[in-house]
C-alpha cells in the first residue's frame, strides 16, 4: 500500500489528440474482453474493444492459436458480433478512461459507414482504423496494402467522423509509406504495429497448424524499429503495439518515439498491472515523467551507419 | 491474467500420468473448471510462452489437484518443478442436477480428469453413477485405480475390455445424465451414443490464447452456425450446442 | 556409433539446381567463420561463406549485436575484405561439398561485376545474390526493394555467370512479388529470408543500442509463412532460411516448401551436428526420406480461410 | 558452437562476485582465455537466448573456476542453477615473456577476473609482478582477498584507496609488462599511463553473438583503421593495436 502510494507521485499521464491517459497503457484490440475488464481496472489510460465490422463475422475455424518462440500466432478471423451489436455492450467498457473503438470494413465504404455510425455516439472519444487486414480482400487485392489505400480509406473516415480524433493502425510491411499517406490524409494518430503475418507447422502431422499472424515479445524489435523510423518522419503521435511484456518494454517504445503503448498478448501470460508497476518504478528509478520520455533517443548514439547487416 | 505462484505439495505418478497437489484455499471450484498454469512465467523465462489449460481433478476445499500427461514442452516443464503458476478457477463446469435420476460418466485417456471431482460432488449430491474410462494401453489405464468401481476398456486390450470406453459402457439411452470428457472425436461419438433424451455434457479440448475470453482462440462451432468461446462459455457444453 | 550408424540408413540428400547435397543443411551466410569450420564437418550439404562485396569494408562500429526475446539483433555492416582477398582464402571453405558464394553490390553493375570474377573459378558451384541490402542506399532510395530492381539485378548477374545457378536472396518485405521478379529474371533458386529490420534500445541508457536486423527462432514463424507463401507461385526451388534451430525446425521449413534450409544463428548457441541428428531422427521416426518432405504440407488442412487476424 | 553440459562443483559468494567450479580436464587453457556460458540451452530454454563470455578465473588441470558478477538475466539464472553450458576454452589470451622482468597486472571490478590465472602462469614463469585493483565499493572489493598483496582502491573510499586502480598504482613506466583486464574505458587510462616502453596487454569487453569468429559481433577498432574480432583475435591485444 505504502508501496503504491509512493509509486502513485510519479507522473504517468499523457496527452493523446487531445485526450488526457491517466496511464499510457491501452489494451491492443483484439486481446481484452468484456468478462476480463475487472481484472484490470486502474491499469489503461484507454479502453479498446476487439475490432468491430458492419455486420457479425464468424471468423475462422479452428485451430486459431499456436505457440511459438516467445510469441503465438493467431488467426481468429476478426469473429465479431457487428457494429450494431458492438454498441449495444459498448457500456461494459466504461472504466472511467476513454474509450477507443477499432473498426475493419472490406471497402473504403463500409469504413466510412461505420465511422459515421459512431461519429455521433458520445461515449466514444476515437476512432482506431485497422487497415492491417491481410485477409481482407478486395478486388483480388489485399485491401490497405500501400500508401494510396491507406490514403483512400483514412481520407473517407476523416470526413465521416469530423468531431474524433482517427488513430490509423498499420501493418509491419511498407510502414514508413503508410504512415506517411496516413498522416497526409488527416490521421491524427498510427497504431504501429499489428501482427506480422506467419506460419505454424505440425512437423509430426505433417500440416499447417496455424496460418495468422505473429505477436508477442518475438516482434519486440521488429516493432521497436517501426515505431522509431515511424515517429522520425511524421509529426502525429505514434502508439507502439508488439510485443511489450514489461515496464522496461513500455519504456523502450515510448523512447523509441511512442506517445502512448498497447498491450495485447502479454496480458495473456501475465497480470498487466505488474507491468504498469514496473513503467512506474523504471521512472521512480530514473526520475522521470511518462509524458517526457517520449522520443528521449532519437539522435543518441548516432553512430547509425546504415543499420542492419545483410 | 493474474496468476498466482504456488508450491507443489505432492506428486504422485500414475502410470502416464502425473498427479500434482497444491494449496488452494477459500476459492470454490466447480467440477470441469480448469486453471492456465505452467511451470514458471515472466520474469523467470519466456519459454514455454503460454499457460496451458488443466482440469481441476480434485479440489477439498484446501489442496487442489491436476492430473497431467506429458505431451511437449509445457507439460515436461510442469513434470519437473517445484513451484508453478496457475490462475484462479476459469470457465464453466458441469451442471449437477439431482432431478435427472443416474448418470453416465465416461472418460477418454487424461480427460478423465475432471471426472474425479465431478464423481465426488455427485456423491454429494446423492446422484447414483456410473463411471467408464476408456485409454490406450494399461500403462494410461493406472489412473482408473482412483475411480472405485470404473469400468475400463483400453484400445490394445492390455486392461480392461478391448476397445473403445463406448464398447466398456454398453448402451446410454437411460442415463438421466451423461457427463464426458476425452478427445473431441471420442466426445462427438458419445454425443451420438447418447441420443436425445439424457442431459449429455462434453468437457471440449481446445488450444487456448489467454483462458479468460480475451483472444477468442478457443472456439468451438456450434450449432446453428458460428463459434464459441471455451474457456468462457465452456469448456463444458450441452452436447446439442455443439455441431459436432 | 552404433545410433549414428542406423541413422545413416536415412537418405538425407537433396538435390538443388543440378547440385547433390549431402544433407539439405547449408550455413546461412554471414554466420560460420572459416576458423569455426572443423566444428560442422560432415553437417553441411553445401558451404557458404560470409557474402563478399567488391572492396573491402570495415562494417559497422560496436555495439553490433543485441540479445532480443529467442534472437537477436545484429549490425555488423557487411565487414568483409573485399571479394579478391576473399578468393585467396576460398580454399578453407573446401569440406568436400559444393561451395555457394553469396555477393552484394551497391550497384547493378556491381553485382555483375562480382559474378563475372566468379563465374571463371571452378570451385566455385553457384552464386546467392545477397538482395536484401537494406543498408544499402543507391540514388537515395534503398536498393533492391522492389520487383523491378530485383529483375534488373539478377538479369544482369544471370548474363554475367551464365555456367554456374544462382541464387537470390530475398527480405520479407514484399517477398512474393520479388520471388516471382527474381525467377523471371532467371534465377535458379530463392533464399528466403533474411533478417528483419529491428530495433533493440537501452531504457536504462536512454539510448539505441543496435539498430539492425533480427534473426533466430523469433522469426522462424515469419519465415515458414514467406517460403510457403513463396514456394506456392514458383517453379525454382526455395531455401528456407530463419529462426531454424531444431531437427524439427528443417522438417517445418522442408515440408512448408523448402529443398534446403540455412542454419544461421542457432549455430552459436548449439552444435549444428544435433540439429542434423535430430532432423535424421524425425525421418527416420516417420520413415520419410529428406527430399520427399518438400511442400508436403501444401493442400493439407485446407482451412486456410483468409489468414491472420488483424 | 559445441556446448558442454558441466556440473557446477562449488560455489562461492565473494562480496558481490560469485566463485563457480567446475570440471575441466585434459584441455590446456591460457590465461585471458575465455569461455562462453550459460544456465541451461536448448532444448531446454531459449530464454535467455545467447550464452555470455566469461574469462577464466582460475584452473588446475582439473577444476576450471569461473568468477562473475550478477548484471542481467544471464548471469542471474548463472548464479542460480547447478549444472550449466560452457564451451570449451576460446580467444586469444596474455602473453607470457620473463625476459620482460617486473610486470604490473591492473584489474578494474570483474576484470579482476583472469588476472588470477595469470598471476599464478606469471608466478610459475618466475616473472615478479605487483597487482592493482579498482572496484566500485568495498563489497566488491572482497574479492581482493584472493589476491595476496595485491594494493586495492575503491571509487568510494569505503576500502584500500580512494581513487581508481591507476591511483592505486602509480606511475607505471617501470614495469616491462602491464597486464590489464576492467571497463573498456579503463583500459583506455591504463593504455595511455603505460606510455610506450612497456608490453602492454589489455582485455577487452564487447558484446559477443557466437564467440568463435563467425559473426563479426564483437568487434573493437584498430590503429589504421577497421575492426577486428576480439573473440577470435582477441580478447587480449597488445594495447598499441587498439585504436582508444
Ligand atoms: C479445458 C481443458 C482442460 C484440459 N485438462 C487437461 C488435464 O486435466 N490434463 C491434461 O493432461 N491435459 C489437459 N488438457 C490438455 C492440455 O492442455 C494439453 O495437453 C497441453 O496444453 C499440452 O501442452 P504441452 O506443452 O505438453 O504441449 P505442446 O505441444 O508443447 O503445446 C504447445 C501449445 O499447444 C497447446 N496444445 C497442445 N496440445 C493441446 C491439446 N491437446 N489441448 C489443448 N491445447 C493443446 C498448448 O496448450 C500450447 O499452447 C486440457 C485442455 C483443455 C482445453
Ligand atoms: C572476453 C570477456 C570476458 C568476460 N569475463 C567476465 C568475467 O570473468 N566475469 C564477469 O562477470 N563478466 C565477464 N564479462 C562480462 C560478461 O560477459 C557480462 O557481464 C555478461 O555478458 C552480462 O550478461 P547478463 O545476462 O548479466 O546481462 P544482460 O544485460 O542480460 O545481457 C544481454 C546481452 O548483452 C551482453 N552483455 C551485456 N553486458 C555486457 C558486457 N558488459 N560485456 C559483454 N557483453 C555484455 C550479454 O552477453 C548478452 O548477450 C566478460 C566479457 C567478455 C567480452
Ligand atoms: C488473439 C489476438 C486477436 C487480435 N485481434 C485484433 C483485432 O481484432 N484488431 C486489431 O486491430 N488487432 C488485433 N490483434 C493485434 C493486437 O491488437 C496487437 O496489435 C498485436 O497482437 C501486437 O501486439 P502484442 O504483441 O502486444 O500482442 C489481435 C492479436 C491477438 C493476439
Ligand atoms: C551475425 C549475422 C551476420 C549475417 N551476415 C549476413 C551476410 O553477410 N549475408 C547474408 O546474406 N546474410 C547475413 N545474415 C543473415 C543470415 O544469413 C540469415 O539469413 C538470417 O540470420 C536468418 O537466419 P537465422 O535465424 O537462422 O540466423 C547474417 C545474420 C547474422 C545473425
Ligand atoms: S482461450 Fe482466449 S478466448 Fe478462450
Ligand atoms: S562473438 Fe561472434 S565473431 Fe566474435
Amino acid at each position: 500500500m505504502v508501496v503504491r502510494e509512493q509509486k502513485s507521485r510519479v507522473d504517468l499521464a499523457v496527452e493523446l489528440c487531445g485526450l488526457t491517459l491517466r496511464t499510457p497503457l491501452i489494451p491492443a484490440s483484439g486481446t481484452l474482453s468484456k468478462e476480463a475488464l475487472d481484472e484490470v481496472e486502474g491499469v489503461y489510460g484507454a479502453m479498446l474493444p476487439k475490432t468491430t465490422t458492419p455486420a457479425a463475422r464468424a471468423g475462422n475455424p479452428p485451430p486459431r492459436v499456436a505457440e511459438t518462440p516467445a510469441g503465438m500466432v493467431n488467426s481468429i478471423g476478426l469473429q465479431n458480433p457487428g457494429v450494431e451489436s458492438f454498441l449495444q455492450d459498448l457500456d461494459a467498457f466504461d472504466l472511467g478512461v476513454p474509450i477507443l473503438v477499432s473498426v475493419a470494413g472490406d471497402t473504403v465504404a463500409e469504413f466510412a459507414w461505420l465511422c459515421e455510425i459512431l461519429a455521433g455516439d458520445a461515449r466514444i472519444s476515437a476512432v482506431e482504423l485497422n487497415l492491417s487486414c491481410p485477409n481482407v480482400e478486395c478486388g483480388g487485392l489485399a485491401f490497405c496494402a500501400g500508401p494510396a489505400s491507406v490514403e483512400e480509406v483514412v481520407a473517407a473516415c476523416r470526413s465521416a467522423v469530423p468531431g474524433k480524433p482517427i488513430l490509423a493502425k498499420l501493418t509491419n510491411e511498407g510502414v514508413v509509406e503508410n504512415a506517411r499517406a496516413a498522416e497526409s490524409a488527416g490521421a491524427d494518430a498510427l497504431t504501429v504495429i499489428n501482427t506480422l503475418p506467419a506460419l505454424t507447422v505440425d512437423a509430426r502431422a505433417r500440416k499447417v497448424l496455424v496460418k495468422g499472424g505473429l505477436s508477442g515479445p518475438a516482434i519486440k524489435p521488429v516493432a521497436l524499429r517501426a515505431v522509431y523510423d515511424v515517429s522520425g518522419v511524421v509529426n502525429v503521435p505514434v502508439i507502439g503495439s508488439g510485443g511489450v511484456v514489461s515496464g522496461t518494454d513500455v519504456a523502450e517504445f515510448m523512447l523509441a518515439g511512442a506517445t502512448a503503448v498497447q498491450v495485447g498478448t502479454a496480458s495473456f501470460i501475465r497480470d498487466p498491472q505488474e507491468i504498469l508497476d514496473e513503467f512506474t518504478s523504471y521512472l521512480k528509478d530514473n526520475s522521470l515523467s511518462a509524458a517526457g520520455l517520449t522520443g528521449a533517443l532519437r539522435g543518441v548514439r548516432p553512430v547509425l551507419t546504415g543499420g542492419e547487416d545483410i | 491474467m493474474k496468476f498466482y505462484k504456488v508450491k507443489v505439495e505432492e506428486r504422485e505418478v500414475l502410470g502416464s500420468y502425473t498427479l500434482l497437489r497444491y494449496r488452494w484455499p477459500d476459492r470454490p471450484v466447480e467440477p470441469g473448471q480448469f486453471v492456465m498454469a505452467r511451470a514458471a512465467g515472466y520474469p523467470e523465462t519466456l519459454d514455454p510462452f503460454l499457460a496451458r489449460p488443466f482440469s481441476f481433478y480434485d479440489y477439498d476445499g484446501e489442496m487442489a489437484s491436476l492430473l497431467f500427461e506429458v505431451r511437449g514442452r509445457g507439460t515436461a516443464l510442469l513434470d519437473l518443478t517445484l513451484t508453478i503458476e496457475v490462475t484462479a478457477p476459469l470457465g464453466k463446469g458441469f451442471h449437477i442436477d439431482p432431478g435427472l435420476g443416474r448418470a453416465a460418466l465416461l472418460g477418454g485417456g487424461i480427460g478423465v480428469a475432471p471426472l474425479k471431482i465431478l464423481g465426488r460432488r455427485l456423491d454429494t449430491a446423492g446422484v447414483p453413477h456410473d463411471v467408464f474410462l476408456g485409454f490406450a494401453d494399461a500403462r494410461s489405464a493406472v489412473v482408473a485405480q482412483e475411480f472405485q468401481g470404473a469400468a475400463v476398456a483400453t484400445m490394445d486390450g492390455s486392461a480392461g475390455n478391448h476397445g473403445t470406453v463406448l464398447d466398456a459402457a454398453g448402451p446410454l439411452e437411460d442415463y438421466g445424465a451423461i457427463y464426458s470428457c476425452g478427445p473431441n472425436p471420442m466426445l462427438a461419438a458419445v454425443k451420438l451414443a447418447a441420443g436425445e433424451n439424457s442431459l449429455c455434457q462434453l468437457s471440449v479440448e481446445e488450444r487456448m490464447g489467454c483462458g479468460n475470453g480475451s483472444c477468442n482462440g478457443c472456439v468451438v462451432p456450434v450449432r446453428g452456425g458460428g463459434y464459441i468461446r471455451s474457456c468462457l462459455e465452456g469448456p463444458v457444453f450441452p452436447a446439442e450446442v455443439l455441431a459436432w
